[in-house]
């Protein structure tokens, strides 16, 4: 932690938070919000949670502000003031704001100083974490060995909730206009609202580069910041690149929804598969150490990297296979036609 | 030695940043504040980035080589995607008709 | 091959696999989805069965997620009480499933493949909120369960769309109410798991982020279960549901978030803590009472049926708050009971409902007209509901009330007593003026002289359904001493 | 040198605290895409600098290439908004978008 | 100074929650509430992060370096990793919440051509 970098941003938090609720142009709103987000990243970065912050940096900032913006490019941009009973919601408002506010604040005087060591949180369970990861998991990066080995099953139903949006999306926007499969790019072949080949060409390029770091973000959790999250989100990113620089037809012909939606699913059962593989070889769920029985040449504590690393790779599948199905139907409401 | 050449990356990138953020909160239109900003934002960046890069020649070590060639790698995709940005931006003003800040004209060439 | 060890994590295990098998299977071919979601129902009841068996032989059990010890990783506990709700949960889900058929054919058929998964995937929600140890582990269920019921309700179309997006802002708010207690708790304890932190509290008891976090957890509950001044999102959204959704939901969404507060009062903050430290005992009751008079009275000026309904589900949660905040051993048994009680007879007037709107296209009461002569079995199944909704003695809502009206008594908490008894009241009107209109015939087609209406049936996969659901609200009712005895007597904590 | 690279990030905070001031005022959203895109882009310079200070850049090198590249994909996301919506101010208020014209 | 250096987090994450349930409760535009949603999740990730982070500490990575492995881990040199491990949980959870959020806030506007509550509930009359 660095306390003048905190301070800092967090002002510039505070500030981008207040801009993007009060301005009156959506499209601005989305940048400003994307802004705080980045802020965000940084601020946990500089508290030391980098695992946290690659994720905000991959899914915060980057794909939900994608999002926001399809969202506002189907929708209506302009904000309007309230026709009536605008002062009594303004007041309602800020009232329970202010109230939530000094409960909070009430609570505040009771905790330990920020960043103090001997605080309980820090002095309770976080030493086993710790000390323990290495010798009974062999990875070094107690943060993933946390998320997918010691709490692996608040992990496996955080892939649930992905898979769970990816699927809510499609059930509420599939609804309107079935699929129009009379999409039909103009003659000439060149839409006049087409990127222009300066940007086409600088994506093409990037695209490749950027899988290739997804895939290794995805491999290396176990050393470093990453995992499947970020790596999920990350090759999710490079599609939606490819539907934003090309067409989201373009993208569908590499990636086509059903195939995408079977690998949401596929993700998510190879991760509850290595769970139960363990139940039916006679472990607990998700109890990764006796996979040793069938993994040639491991010890059981081998086997646990192992076992983590195969739930970290369901994990990729299904976000990045849901992040681009809420992109195809939020950027086209639906209709998998041109898109944003 | 390696500090002080390190610190003088450093300075050139901090300044040039700070002609940007003055280039970007003072100039009058949109195309000469992008103007600032594609230009200073790419050079101090780049130029702060090899700075830390420099910076990691103190120890030789393989571990440092690796590091600064990423780094040098990610100064690579700021210095290609940066200008893509700026130019994706400024084609998008210009689709959507931003009109390029002229001098004002003294009263009487009004006519 | 699986011992019965594993039945706990099998419970919530089944229908999550079964979810993605569901996905997949239903993009081949969306006949797999309905059978599939069954068995895969039918597997979770069954481990929740088996799991209540050997509750109420062996007391507790502790089942390790991952292998890994209680305060490090996650804990499954079931005890006597929430054994209990798992079976009422995965038996309610079930139920519904096998009702849902119809209507999800007529409702939405293309996106039958979507729906059951989200189906299943909501019932892993409400299993794995109650079958958990670890408060964090709560709160990711909690948000899958949300989720799902917020495209479940929004698949409704028209005016369900605006009902779920006031449903997901205040059920985010509620879930985030939640999240920020335990938060609370965690820097205070250092620990999530909630039978740790309730042995870590004592020792905090006086400070106030202790009592900020009771407050937001319970917070986050009552926006959760719609408690009365903070039901706001409930009607619309439960009205405006697709009938299959509204049968699985409004049962059990209420109940589970009802279990969850009486599981946060009694297993992590400790009833000496909520009964004695909190001094907000009195005023909740009062809360509670102000429920189900309003409720009540809501549902009295209902002219939609399934509306009405809903309404009556807010004065239940009335019911159910109060009880558990009597802080008398006889109230809290009353709220457990009720528990069970009140997810079977809501879940057989929605099916009954699901019925009207398949039958009729509408869910006014005016739809009902002349559902006696058509539907004589189906009424019938309604009428055991609703006179166990009244309290009439053989059904299984006189029992409860009884021990929440007992519990009443005990506390001195007279006003609560009087709501209970005017609600009892008002149901009762509600109820014979539906009768009432269900005998009559719907006339106007005909001047003077009607047609003999013929018999129409509902179809057997909405009517056996019901029937079930009848049956059990009496034989409920016939061994409510044997539950009280052998399960929820275990579960009221010890010296109140 | 730690307390060098603290002074510059504090700097690089301050500046970017002043290019923040245009993308809350910018006129236009396209003045707020881009001192966004410059916040963005100073930022990944940041993180390094925080990984120099925690000493282990190695770790902070993934989280500074995964931030300018999605970065570079918000950007280009905006702008791709202009291409179909031609208007740089929302349109009139209550005004719905002119859906089929705006699409061509 | 210290008093107000130890305790700031905690303050600002308040401010930015304050912030958020303002936005969710008196802005009528349904975007802006969505808006608010997410800083008010964001608020609640500062809050977690705050309590694991540790003076004089290191991400929580542990040096893999050669001969570091047998060394003794020493716990007062690593953050505390379990709220890190808790918000990434939150963070994908606010991201689908904010996914079906605008699906169905869409499917309004296809439905009542508006985002503005007032309106909406007009033409639902």
């Amino acid at each position: 932690m660095i306390w003048q970098f905190d301070l800092l941003i967090l002002a510039l938090g505070v500030l981008c938070a207040l801009a993007s609720i009060s301005l009156k142009d959506l499209l601005s709103a989305a940048i400003v919000f994307g802004a705080y987000s980045f802020l965000m990243c940084l601020l946990w970065t500089e508290m030391g949670a980098v695992d946290v912050a690659f994720t905000e940096a991959a899914v915060g900032a980057g794909v939900s502000t994608v999002f926001f913006l399809a969202a506002v490019y189907h929708t209506n941009r302009a904000v309007k003031p309230r026709r009536r009973g605008r002062l009594l919601h303004k007041l309602v408002g800020l009232v329970t704001a202010a109230c939530i506010g000094l409960l909070l604040l009430s609570a505040t005087a009771d905790f330990p100083t920020w960043a103090d060591p001997n605080s309980p949180a820090s002095v309770y369970l976080s030493p086993f974490y710790i000390t323990e990861t290495i010798p009974q998991t062999a990875v070094p990066n107690i943060v993933t060995a946390v998320l997918a080995d010691f709490r692996g099953f608040d992990t496996m139903f955080e892939t649930s909730v992905i898979f769970v949006a990816g699927l809510a999306v499609l059930a509420i926007l599939g609804s309107y206009g079935r699929r129009q499969r009379d999409y039909e790019p103009s003659p000439t072949g060149q839409d006049a609202a087409h990127q222009s080949s300066i940007v086409q060409t600088a994506c093409r390029v990037f695209v490749p580069f950027m899988q290739l770091f997804a895939l290794y973000v995805v491999a290396h959790g176990h050393h470093s910041p990453g995992g499947g999250f970020q790596g999920g989100v990350i090759l999710g990113a490079s599609f939606i690149l490819v539907a934003i620089s090309y067409d989201l037809r373009v993208m569908q012909r590499r990636l086509r929804e059903r195939l995408a939606m079977l690998f949401a699913g596929l993700g998510v059962l190879i991760y509850a598969g290595i769970g139960a593989l363990c139940l039916v070889l006679g472990a607990n769920f998700l109890d990764y150490s006796i996979l040793h029985t069938i993994l040639p040449a491991t010890s059981p504590i081998m086997a646990r990297s192992h076992g983590m690393l195969g739930v970290e790779i369901g994990v990729a599948f299904t976000v990045m296979a849901i992040m681009v199905i809420i992109y195809v139907n939020v950027a086209s409401h639906g209709k998998s036609d041109r898109g944003l | 030695m390696i500090d002080i050449i390190v610190m003088i990356l450093f300075g050139i990138g901090l300044f040039s940043f700070f002609s940007t953020t003055v280039g970007i909160l003072r100039f009058p239109d949109f195309y000469s504040r992008m103007h600032a900003a594609g230009k200073g934002d790419v050079f101090s960046s780049v130029v702060m980035l090899l700075g830390l890069v420099i910076y990691h020649f103190h120890h030789p070590s393989l571990d440092g080589v690796l590091v600064a060639i990423k780094i040098l790698m990610i100064s690579l995709f700021i210095f290609l995607a940066s200008p893509t940005a700026t130019h994706a931006i400024i084609s998008a003003g210009f689709n959507s008709g931003v009109v390029p800040w002229a001098k004002p004209k003294p009263e009487e060439d009004k006519q | 091959m699986i011992s019965p060890e594993q039945y706990p994590v099998l419970i919530v295990v089944t229908p999550l696999l079964s979810a993605f098998l569901i996905n997949i299977l239903g993009n081949m071919d969306k006949r797999f989805c309905y059978p599939a979601t069954l068995l895969a129902l039918a597997g979770s009841l069954a481990a929740a069965v088996g799991t209540l068996c050997r509750v109420a032989n062996e007391g507790v059990i502790h089942y390790r997620v991952g292998g890994w010890p209680p305060p490090f990783g996650i804990e499954y506990v079931v005890d006597h009480l929430n054994a209990l709700v798992l079976v009422v949960v995965a038996g309610v889900a079930l139920v519904a499933a096998v009702a849902s058929k119809r209507s999800v054919e007529e409702e939405f058929p293309h996106k039958i493949t979507q729906f059951y998964t989200l189906f299943v995937l909501l019932t892993t929600g409400l299993l794995g909120m109650t079958i958990t140890g670890d408060a964090f582990n709560l709160y990711v269920l909690m948000e899958i369960a949300a989720l799902t019921n917020y495209a479940l309700i929004a698949m409704g179309g028209n005016r369900a769309l605006m009902a779920s997006f006031n449903y997901v802002v205040v059920g985010t708010i509620g879930a985030c109410f939640y999240l920020l207690g335990v938060g609370h708790l965690y820097i205070m304890t250092g620990s999530l798991n909630m039978a740790d932190i309730m042995t870590i509290l004592p020792s905090l008891y006086g400070t106030n982020a202790i009592l900020v976090a009771a407050i937001l957890m319970l917070l986050g509950a009552w926006i959760k279960m719609a408690f009365f001044p903070l039901h706001g999102w409930l009607p619309n959204a439960y009205t405006y549901a697709p009938s299959a959704t509204s049968s699985l939901v409004a049962p059990l969404m209420t109940k589970v978030s009802v279990y969850i507060m009486i599981r946060v009062m009694f297993s992590v903050l400790g009833a000496t803590y909520v009964f004695t430290v909190l001094p907000v005992k009195e005023l909740i009751v009062w809360l509670a009472t102000a429920a189900i008079v309003g409720g009540s009275l809501f549902a009295l000026s209902q002219k939609d049926f399934k509306r009405m309904l809903t309404f009556l589900i807010v004065a239940e949660v009335g019911y159910m708050v109060g009880g558990a905040w009597l802080a008398t051993e006889r109230g809290i048994t009353g709220a457990i009971l009720h528990i069970v009680n009140d997810a079977v007879m809501t879940l057989c007037l929605f099916l009954f409902s699901a019925i009207v709107v398949y039958k009729t296209k509408g869910h006014q009461l005016s739809n009902l007209e002349g559902m006696f002569k058509k539907m004589p079995l189906t009424m019938t199944a309604f009428a055991v509901g609703a006179l166990s909704m009244i309290g009439v003695p053989p059904t299984a809502g006189f029992f409860s009330k009884w021990y929440l009206i007992l519990g009443g008594i005990d506390a001195g908490q007279w006003q609560f007593v009087v709501a209970l008894l005017f609600s009892s009241l008002v149901n009762a009107v509600l109820f014979f003026r539906i009768f009432e209109i269900a005998y009559y015939e719907p006339h106007s087609d005909h001047h003077g002289h009607s047609a003999p209406v013929a018999i129409d049936e509902a179809p057997m996969s909405m009517l056996l359904p019901l029937a079930v659901v009848a049956v059990a609200i009496i034989m409920l009712g016939l061994y409510s001493g044997e539950i009280v005895t052998t399960f929820i007597q275990h579960a009221v904590p010890a010296g109140i | 040198m730690d307390n060098f690279f603290i002074a510059g990030g504090v700097i690089l905070l301050v500046l970017m605290l002043l290019t923040l001031y245009r993308a809350i005022i910018g006129p236009t959203a396209i003045d707020r895409l881009m001192a966004v895109n410059v916040i963005g882009t100073k930022t990944t310079v940041l993180l390094i600098i925080i990984g120099m200070l925690f000493n282990w850049v190695e770790m902070f090198v993934d989280i500074a290439l995964a931030y300018a590249l999605l970065n570079f994909i918000v950007t280009i996301a905006t702008s791709r908004y202009f291409q179909h919506h031609k208007n740089l101010c929302p349109i009139g208020f209550g005004i719905r978008h002119r859906k089929e014209g705006a699409r061509k | 100074m210290e008093m107000l250096l130890a305790k700031y987090n905690y303050w600002i994450y308040v401010t930015l929650m304050m912030i958020g349930i303002y936005a969710m409760i008196a802005k009528c535009n349904l975007m802006k509430k969505i808006i608010g949603m997410s800083i008010f999740q964001t608020a609640i990730i500062v809050f977690y992060v705050s309590i694991g982070a540790k003076k004089g500490a290191t991400i929580p990575i542990i040096a893999h370096g050669h001969g570091v492995a047998h060394e003794a881990v020493r716990v007062a040199d690593y953050v505390n990793p379990l709220p890190h491990v808790l918000m990434l949980t939150a963070i994908v959870v606010g991201v689908g919440t904010l996914g079906v959020a605008l699906a169905i806030a869409m499917s309004i506007h296809e439905k009542y051509g508006s985002l503005e509550e007032d309106e909406i509930l007009e033409r639902q009359e």
